[in-house]
């Protein structure tokens, strides 16, 4: 076992390849794989709790946590884990028990699984599906469910309004989310989020900005964070669906929460930031070295960590929406605008742009997206100011009296 | 070897969720049974080789219509107190029905393809080359959209979830009664 | 794609009625967007005309023959089948249906009761007239000529003038009275011959032996066709209308509402024209040599007798309904030297005669095209009137030009293009017809100056009538053309001027199909 | 390698399950359930014949997709259904819904 | 000047007009100011252009010139006829000496006109309130549609005149008819109430219909000319057409009286445009337009067209009035001539309304031009419509300035019922506007013909000589004819226009308008000096050489060479071919005394007895014109312009406005046709209702009866349906399995094992 090639395989992060070159049967690589991706998550949402609660201090100007380990608060989430794991398991009586213990364990598969086809440098990806994109949305989906069963298992009146609220939001933003990927994935001409990083010369945040901004909204609430945060809502239904669990099935659902933010953030990232692409940093090779891959990585953390941190501004500066305000803003602005978008986006890019470079492509999607959202907006202006009917005679008399004055 | 113990494992364990959704009397485990159901039948695509088929599962049938059915249960929830019956009057002869149905279905079958696996692919499969599996899902959107394929279908398709949509909003939708108007 | 471009006829004949279901869906209540809605839909079969127009190349204008065929299984047993196509001629009179339905639909946004029904009806009607001009198989033909009639006579019948019953019945029985022997004799005329293809009618039906009986039927050949020429140019002669079958013009666009009377008088009119061009000339060819000098008389009587009743009434859409008659007049007399020459150029002795001949049918359809927009425009601008002043009468109006200059002004413009003064579309057509019939009906088309006489004559009446004098005070204040009222006016004057300025971009269509396909020359 | 009929089997298996359930549950939204098992069991069929009899035509998968949005269009009008029933006449038991009796 | 550059600019000469028209019309109608300056940029540029193509037109020799005429042409297909574009017809312009001598009247009287309306319609002054009616004194609240007008009707005079085709003429020939309409009807709100002893007016808008009525009969009669033209030249092109060659095939072909017929059949046109008898009644009435409308109707523009149209088609006339052909053409055209000269100078004698003398005065003249072309004279038919275009047009322009300053008094002492246009209530306005006199007396002496000096007595001079050419060579009777007409005629000019200046001129103003009448704007003023120019030095061009003392001084007949290149060559030919007359054929011929002295006496004589009557003793307040007593019945006679009015209408209006309210209208429409139709329906009804009944009585009952046994059938049925669908789907079930073994057992035989 040479030394020298272990430590060029951990800088250039195929690990896998050799562990297979000095023999080892591949399931226990992807084991392997499997375990390191899923601890790293977990272990780094201890750190992002800690991130969360310092910014949030900073921005409302306090100091945040600062006793625990170190003048900077380092291990408090630490400290509250330990102490959730320490508290007792409490399974209220005329709880449904299947589903009520069902409910944490699945939220956190699901939101585990969707990393597996996140690409976090160049190579390294869990597993290169040809439909990655959809993989997630459909196990995302999944984690809708999870809700029902935490709301329904839970045999609380609290907890059910908190799980339909929920699933209602959910289900109603995956449309958009969906729609506003569908730009991307025209773009890229595949589903698979390798590909798609690939194809992001310009990153596709420059060429469609609408349909980025649509998606980030989206997962704003898919994430059920603010000021979408209204299936935890303490001040009307106290904490939701999870208002009966303690101990550490309450910590999986916080780590689902947390969890399923920060992948947002990644996924968000992978489709619309060029993923681990920085100007050809990604596969910079000096001597034999190709420490690319490395790079790329860092990269891509740290795009990641900038939309978190945005997700964390978001939070502290927007207040809660009504929950009529949630729909409607959905079903009235969001879905028609995405399909918009995508219909423009599609007829721009099949009829004008079929030969053009790239550069010029992404100018026109630009500007196009600028315009249809320009026009959106104007037009709910519009209808704002008079109101749902807008009858010709008004307007034609306006126009009249410029044209008849003699 | 491996594969077919798969399947073997993952069909029986479908095959019973699908029996307990049809025996359950709590109409919520029924609920979950379906979904596990579904779980399965996605893992059976997957073995066949759809694996957008698989996904499209998982988004449409635990993703939505569970969930729709859910909601519903939930709406009529005191339709499943104890005293309901699961079953109606003609339950036997219902289950006679069923396994006759099957019994025929399987002695076709059985009848027409060889069930072991040792000459299964000389009789059954026609040999594809892996690259029409690897990009199956291109070729199908294309023809979803190709004008000599399933435009026509599948515009119609999206035309009937429109209506199905607005006509679901329209029938839930709740009526004023005379008094209340 | 090729599928959409293949099609794209049949689609832009069959968008209207789609169109009209879509409009049929919306809720009665909400008019304004059921008008715009129409308004936009009927654009589309305007923009799918353009194509078409742009199309139109190079290979069918030098070639003649029939564009953008459509043909698929219809009626087997029978011979029929669904047969569209496109030559210079329809394609002119595609371009002037569809243009001019929009321009009616925005012309009705004024409609209060019943919109969608109105809408609708529009809508359909529409399609019944393209499909007319497309059809090249005598039963869709006749189906969507018998189509035309029903829209045209519920917008008469419900959103009618006071006595409108009358004049829808009597422009329904009318029409349906020349269609009867028209259905006949194409009965007979496909079991004849076993097929209902116009382009293969015109050429098995022309030869069929004069001496032989028909098929079926116990009568010779010969007798038929006399029957069947007499049965066709009847009904054409009503739709256009030829001068004794006129009166239910009159009555019909006096009742009719604007935009119905603008369609009227801008399409169904031509319908009867394009019939004897399309079917009467070309399968009775040495019937219409033997009737063209009848024919030419009677649009003569029609150009003067036109002239002089318009000039003879006090009611203004009344005066514009005969003037229409005076207008049609002309394509008559040009299709009378149509008729004359078809099939014989080449036997002459005066080789000038084919000139004369192109001439002719050139200035007929372009007179069908300018008529189309002229008299539109009239209706309409009456119609602007009516709805300001609720009255029709002559005498009642005056010194209307002091209070709403614009309409003045568009009136007086839109009036010299129906008077046909040089430098606007009315002059080109007269004049075509005039230089073509000079030769073969010499005395026809100078007594028909008479009537060109009385065009200016009614012309400045209406004028004089309506915009000048001193001020009335009962009509103090009326309003000025409306921006909804421009945006109609305005494309079809732009027309009346680009079309008398440089006719060519209308009439190479015209020429090209009428000197190939029709006379069948270079 | 798993034989063709294994498939066909399974299928026939949750089909007649389905049936069973459609034809003997008291509850629509348990017989809603059942007709799910119905579809799903046709959708194993469609994608098993395409796999082993027309892999390179993509008939099956399409035809698949289509039972899928089938599926949910039935779903949700179904349940609506169920949903208005339920508020009208205060019950889902299948027996007791026979307006259209004689 | 290099070719293509100058067919640039003859097609842009009209093009200046046209588009001031269409800019004002569409958007500076707001702004009266802007309207006018776009109007005078239009006929300037147009001025500039013509004057410059004109110039080059003449910069050859003169000799050279008649020998080879210099001649600028273009033209693009228009009109698609046919499988190759080359026998499409085509629009063009040509500019030929004739066109160039035109080019130069009509640009520059056009000009002076828009420059003179500006002042006519006060502008600058408070804005008047009253649209379609004068406002004395006021600015003219339609400016901008009075200038847009005018620069159509200068575009289209234009085109006519640069037309080298016949249709494009006919094309500004009718724009201008339509110009003449909406600017005679200018005024479209205004009504008279016509006092016993005043002047009887009808309304404008009447007057405007009336004049393009009038025209259009000419004009549809024209218009079968121009398709017979096409049809037997094979073109509009006049070059073309009427070439030699073309016409001699023409002959051969349709023979010379089909000619002749067409000659005529187009003559009419120009009977109508240049009001000659018998359609010569809308011009008077014309006066009811604002004054510079006169000016540009009856003198730059349209009567002038009408002649020039004849002009343009000589060769055709010629051909058709030859030897060969067998309508009198000549006669005819000489004799409407002179019939008209003679009859509207008599009608010009007992005329009151200032502007009314001139319209008369202009149909006489225009009356001369058409007899010279009758007598084949063409060269003097054109230089008497150049030089009566110049004096013509500062005639009204300066009568309208006189009438100005009458209004300006009617303003001043608040009198609107006196007319200001009646020469009875003007006088000694002489010191009052002392331009508008001098101006005035130029014109008028013009006009009637001062010897030596003025244009008018060289034009004149020009029609007699070619006139007895024609009897005295040709013998041929026309020239004697329309000598002794014309020279009538002219003494009559003479007289009455002495009698026109005395009356409004000379002795003491006989009212009060009169009075306080005061000398127009500078707007005014500045047209009335410029066209005073042009009315005397323009018939300088046409002293013939050999003119004692002044032929020798200028050497050369400018009006000869010039004018007479156009055709010349060509007549030249047909009369050597024998078709046409041989005085038609002459350009020039020597000088003689007779016609001299007879224009001479004339003139001097008509000055003479006119100032007898009328500039000796002027008129004092309420004195009766003398010329009452003089001519006694004969004067109401003329006064009343021979009644031709009221004989038109009677024998052509009335008529044809019953035939068409009763007689096409009521009797055939209503009462024949419809009468016709009426009977056949209600015969459809009768039989309709013996058929319903029928219907009654037999389907009544028996349809029941089915639908009742289907009712009872029903009712059994019903029994199966328990409404309970899970039965229904077991049955169902049940069925097809059972249907499903029986099929199995059918195939694989079981029943054959079981029942064997």
């Amino acid at each position: 076992m040479d030394i020298m090639e272990l430590l060029r395989s951990l800088i250039e992060l195929n690990l896998g390849e050799y562990l297979l070159s000095v023999g080892t049967a591949t399931w226990i690589v992807d084991l392997i794989g499997v375990m390191t991706l899923a601890t790293v998550c977990m272990i780094l949402v201890i750190f992002l709790i800690w991130l969360e609660r310092k910014v949030i201090a900073r921005m409302q100007d306090r100091i945040g946590p600062n006793r625990v380990g170190g003048k900077y608060g380092l291990l408090q989430p630490v400290s509250d884990a330990t102490k959730l794991l320490s508290k007792e398991l409490i399974t209220p009586a005329g709880a449904d028990r299947i589903p009520y213990n069902l409910a944490p364990i699945l939220i956190v598969v699901a939101s585990l699984l969707t990393w597996a086809v996140i690409p976090v440098a160049p190579g390294v990806v869990g597993v290169d599906l040809n439909i990655g994109v959809f993989y997630i949305l459909a196990i995302s989906s999944v984690s809708v469910v999870t809700f029902l069963l935490a709301g329904w298992g839970s045999n609380n009146k609290y907890a059910l309004l908190g799980a339909f609220r929920a699933v209602a939001q959910m289900v109603s933003y995956e449309v958009p989310m969906i729609v506003a990927l569908l730009v991307p994935i025209l773009l890229a001409r595949s589903m698979s989020t390798v590909d798609i990083v690939e194809a992001q010369g310009i990153p596709f945040i420059i060429v469609v900005p609408l349909s980025a901004l649509i998606f980030f909204i989206s997962a704003l609430a898919e994430t059920g964070r603010t000021p979408f945060d209204l299936l935890e809502a303490d001040s009307e239904i106290v904490a939701g669906f999870h208002i009966e669990y303690s101990g550490m099935k309450f910590a999986m659902f916080f780590l689902a929460e947390f969890l399923g933010t920060l992948f947002m953030s990644a996924f968000f990232v992978v489709i619309y930031l060029g993923g681990y692409r920085f100007f050809g940093l990604e596969n910079l090779t000096i001597g034999h070295l190709h420490i690319g891959p490395l790079l790329g990585f860092i990269v891509f953390s740290t795009k990641v960590f900038l939309v978190y941190f945005v997700f964390i501004w978001i939070r502290a500066t927007l207040p809660r929406v009504r929950v009529d305000q949630l729909l409607d803003f959905n079903w009235k602005f969001l879905v028609p605008l995405s399909l918009v978008l995508l219909l423009t986006v599609a007829v721009m890019d099949k009829l004008f742009l079929a030969d053009a470079n790239a550069v010029t492509k992404a100018a026109v999607l630009m500007v196009t997206n600028i315009v249809v959202g320009w026009v959106t907006i104007e037009i709910l202006r519009w209808r704002d100011r008079d109101g749902e009917t807008a009858v010709v005679p008004d307007v034609v008399d306006d126009a009249h009296e410029a044209v008849a004055a003699h | 070897m491996f594969e077919q113990v798969f399947f073997i494992f993952v069909a029986v364990v479908t095959l019973g969720f699908a029996l307990i959704v049809v025996t359950n009397k709590n109409l919520f485990h029924a609920a979950l049974a379906l979904m596990g159901t579904f779980l399965g039948v996605a893992i059976i695509y997957v073995t066949l080789g759809a694996g957008f088929l698989a996904m499209a599962q998982l988004l449409v049938y635990i993703g939505a219509i569970s969930i729709l059915i859910i909601f519903a249960i939930m709406m009529t929830r005191h339709m499943m107190s104890a005293e309901e019956a699961a079953f109606n009057s003609q339950a036997g002869l219902s289950l006679f029905t069923a396994v006759a149905f099957f019994v025929l279905v399987a002695y076709v079958f059985i009848s027409y393809w060889p069930t072991t696996p040792a000459d299964a692919m000389l009789a059954t499969m026609t040999p594809v080359d892996p690259a029409i599996l690897e990009n199956s899902v291109v070729a199908l959107g294309q023809s979803f959209v190709s004008p000599n394929a399933y435009v026509l279908p599948f515009e119609v398709a999206s035309v009937m979830l429109l209506a199905a949509l607005v006509g679901s909003i329209f029938i839930a939708k709740p009526r004023l009664k005379e008094d209340e108007a | 794609m090729e599928f959409i471009q293949d099609n794209l006829l049949a689609f832009i004949v069959f968008f209207p009625a789609l169109a009209g279901l879509i409009i049929l869906m919306l809720p009665n209540d909400a008019t304004n967007t059921i008008r715009r809605l129409t308004f936009l839909l009927s654009l589309v079969p305007l923009i799918g005309t353009l194509l078409l127009w742009f199309n139109y190349n190079a290979e069918f204008r030098y070639g003649g023959g029939f564009a953008f065929e459509v043909q698929a299984e219809w009626f087997p047993a029978l011979g029929s089948s669904f047969h569209m196509g496109l030559d210079g001629i329809s394609l002119v009179m595609f371009l002037l249906t569809t243009m001019l339905t929009p321009l009616a639909i925005l012309a009705s946004f004024n409609i209060k009761e019943k919109v969608k029904m109105y809408m609708f009806l529009f809508l359909i009607m529409e399609m019944a007239m393209l499909g007319l001009f497309a059809s090249l198989d005598l039963l869709i033909f006749f189906i969507f000529w018998e189509f035309g009639l029903v829209p045209m006579y519920f917008l008469i019948r419900l959103w009618g003038g006071a006595d409108r019953n009358y004049a829808s019945f009597k422009f329904m029985i009318y029409t349906m009275a020349g269609s009867l022997g028209l259905l006949l004799s194409i009965q007979v005329m496909g079991l004849a011959t076993g097929t209902y293809d116009i382009i293969e009618l015109m050429d098995v039906w022309v030869n069929l032996p004069a001496d032989a009986t028909l098929a079926g039927t116990g009568i010779s050949v010969w007798a038929f066709k006399n029957i069947a020429f007499w049965a066709f140019v009847l009904a054409f002669a009503i739709k256009v209308p030829i001068w004794p079958f006129h009166t239910w013009l009159p009555d019909a666009h006096t009742q009719a509402p604007v935009a119905g009377s603008m369609m009227l008088a801008g399409v169904l009119l031509k319908l009867g024209a394009y019939g004897f061009l399309r079917l009467v000339i070309p399968l009775f060819p040495e019937h219409a040599n033997w009737a063209a000098g009848t024919l030419a008389t009677l649009g003569m009587l029609s150009i003067v007798m036109g002239g002089y009743a318009a000039f003879g009434q006090w009611n203004f859409k009344r005066l514009v309904a005969y003037s229409s008659i005076n207008h049609m007049g002309f394509v008559v007399l040009g299709l009378a030297v149509t008729a004359y020459t078809y099939g014989r150029v080449d036997t002459f002795a005066d080789p000038k005669i084919a000139g004369d001949a192109i001439m002719a049918t050139n200035g007929a359809v372009m007179q069908m095209f300018n008529h189309g927009i002229s008299a539109a425009a009239m209706f309409f601008l009456v119609g602007v009137l009516y709805e300001r002043t609720h009255t029709l009468e002559l005498k009642k109006y005056g010194g209307i030009w002091a209070i709403m200059p614009v309409f003045g002004a568009i009136f007086l413009f839109t009036s010299m293009s129906s008077l046909g003064l040089p430098g606007l579309n009315g002059f080109v057509g007269e004049y075509m017809v005039a230089q073509g019939s000079w030769d073969i009906f010499t005395i026809q088309l100078a007594l028909s100056m008479l009537g060109l006489l009385m065009t200016g004559a009614y012309i400045l009446k209406a004028l004089g009538t309506t915009l000048h004098g001193p001020v009335k005070k009962e009509w103090m204040g009326l309003k000025d053309m409306t921006l909804r009222e421009h945006m109609v006016i305005w494309p079809l004057m732009v027309l009346m001027l680009t079309l008398g300025i440089w006719p060519q971009w209308v009439l190479v269509f015209i020429n090209d199909t009428v000197t190939k396909s029709i006379f069948g020359l270079g | 390698m798993i034989p063709m009929s294994w498939y066909l089997l399974f299928a026939a298996a949750l089909f007649s399950i389905g049936l069973y359930g459609v034809m003997a549950r008291r509850n629509t939204v348990a017989i809603l359930m059942s007709v799910e098992l119905l579809l799903n069991a046709v959708n194993i069929n469609l994608v098993t014949f395409w796999r082993y009899l027309t892999p390179d035509r993509s008939v099956g998968m399409a035809w698949a997709v289509f039972v899928l949005a089938v599926a949910a269009a039935e779903a949700a009008v179904g349940l609506a259904l169920i949903i208005s029933v339920y508020r009208n006449r205060d019950s889902v038991v299948a027996e007791e819904l026979d307006v259209l009796r004689n | 000047m290099s070719e293509e550059l100058l067919t640039t600019l003859t097609w842009l000469i009209p093009v200046g007009p046209l588009l001031a028209f269409f800019v004002i019309t569409l958007f500076t109608n707001r702004s009266r100011t802007l309207s006018w300056m776009l109007a005078w940029a239009g006929v300037f540029s147009s001025l500039i252009l013509g004057w410059t193509v004109a110039l080059n037109v003449f910069a050859e020799d003169v000799h050279h010139l008649e020998e080879h005429p210099t001649v600028i042409a273009d033209s693009i297909a228009w009109l698609p006829f046919g499988s190759n574009a080359d026998n499409w017809l085509r629009m063009g312009v040509a500019v030929d000496p004739l066109t160039a001598v035109m080019l130069i009247m009509v640009t520059f009287a056009i000009t002076m006109i828009f420059i003179y309306s500006v002042g006519y319609h006060n502008w600058g002054q408070p804005l008047g309130k009253v649209l379609g009616v004068p406002n004395h004194m006021q600015e003219e609240p339609l400016l901008s549609r009075f200038f847009a007008f005018m620069s159509l009707f200068a575009g289209a005079m234009l085109l006519l005149v640069v037309a080298d085709n016949l249709l494009m003429l006919f094309v500004g020939w009718e724009i201008m008819g339509f110009c003449s309409y909406s600017l005679i009807g200018f005024w479209y709100a205004r009504d008279y109430d016509i006092g016993e002893d005043d002047i009887p007016h009808i309304s404008p808008r009447k007057a405007g219909i009336k004049a393009f009525m009038t025209t259009r009969v000419a004009d549809v009669i024209m218009l079968l000319g121009i398709v017979f033209f096409y049809r037997v030249f094979g073109t509009f092109n006049f070059a073309e057409a009427l070439s030699a060659h073309s016409l001699e095939h023409a002959v051969a072909g349709v023979g010379a009286t089909a000619l002749g017929i067409m000659s005529l059949l187009l003559f009419t046109g120009t009977v109508g445009k240049s009001a000659q008898w018998p359609l010569h009644v809308w011009l008077p009435d014309a006066m009811e337009g604002p004054t510079p409308v006169s000016a540009t109707i009856h003198a730059a523009a349209m009567v002038s067209a009408g002649v020039y149209m004849s002009i343009r088609i000589f060769p055709l006339l010629a051909v058709g009035a030859g030897p060969e052909s067998g309508v009198p053409v000549g006669w005819i055209i000489a004799g409407i001539g002179a019939f008209t000269a003679l009859m509207a100078a008599t009608i010009a004698v007992a005329q009151n309304d200032v502007k009314g003398v001139l319209a008369y005065s202009t149909i006489s003249q225009l009356g001369f031009m058409i007899a010279a072309i009758g007598t084949g004279a063409y060269v003097a038919a054109v230089f008497h419509l150049i030089t009566h275009g110049f004096f013509k047009a500062l005639l009204f322009l300066a009568s309208g300035s006189v009438i100005h300053g009458m209004e300006h008094g009617a303003h001043h002492v608040h009198d609107h019922h006196t007319d200001p246009q009646d020469m009875r209530y003007m006088g000694g306005l002489r010191k009052k506007m002392p331009i508008t006199f001098w101006t005035f007396l130029i014109g008028g002496m013009a006009l009637s013909g001062l010897p030596f000096i003025t244009a008018g007595f060289w034009s004149k001079d020009e029609i007699f000589a070619s006139a007895w050419y024609a009897y005295n060579h040709e013998g041929n009777a026309i020239g004697l004819m329309v000598l002794v007409a014309l020279a009538l005629a002219a003494f009559l000019t003479a007289f009455y226009t002495m009698r026109q200046i005395s009356m409004t001129f000379f002795g003491k103003a006989r009212t009060p308008l009169a009075e306080h009448a005061q000398e127009s704007s500078n707007f005014m003023t500045f047209p009335l000096i410029g066209l005073a120019f042009f009315a005397v030095i323009a018939g300088w061009a046409g002293i013939p050489e050999d003119f004692p003392i002044l032929g020798p001084l200028l050497d050369n007949n400018y009006a000869h060479h010039i004018i007479g290149a156009t055709v010349h060559s060509t007549l030249h030919h047909l009369s050597e071919m024998g078709l046409v007359g041989h005085s038609y054929a002459i350009a020039a011929f020597d000088f003689v005394w007779l016609p001299l002295i007879a224009s001479l006496t004339v003139a001097l004589g008509g000055l003479f007895f006119g100032w007898l009557m009328y500039g000796r003793k002027p008129l004092v307040q309420g004195q009766a014109d003398p010329l009452i007593k003089a001519l006694g019945p004969l004067h109401t006679f003329l006064n009343r312009k021979w009644y031709w009015d009221e004989l038109y209408d009677t024998v052509l209006i009335q008529p044809t406005i019953f035939v068409s309210e009763t007689v096409v209208y009521e009797w055939i429409d209503k009462g024949f046709i419809d009468g016709i139709i009426h009977l056949v329906a209600r015969a459809f009804y009768g039989f309709g209702r013996y058929v319903r009944a029928f219907e009654m009585a037999v389907f009544g009952d028996g349809v029941d009866w089915v639908k009742d046994q289907f009712l009872a059938m029903a009712a059994s049925m019903r029994q199966l349906q328990t409404g309970r669908m899970q039965e229904y789907v077991l049955v169902s079930t049940l069925i097809a399995s059972a249907l499903a073994f029986v099929v199995l057992a059918i195939n694989y035989g079981w029943f054959d094992q079981i029942f064997q």
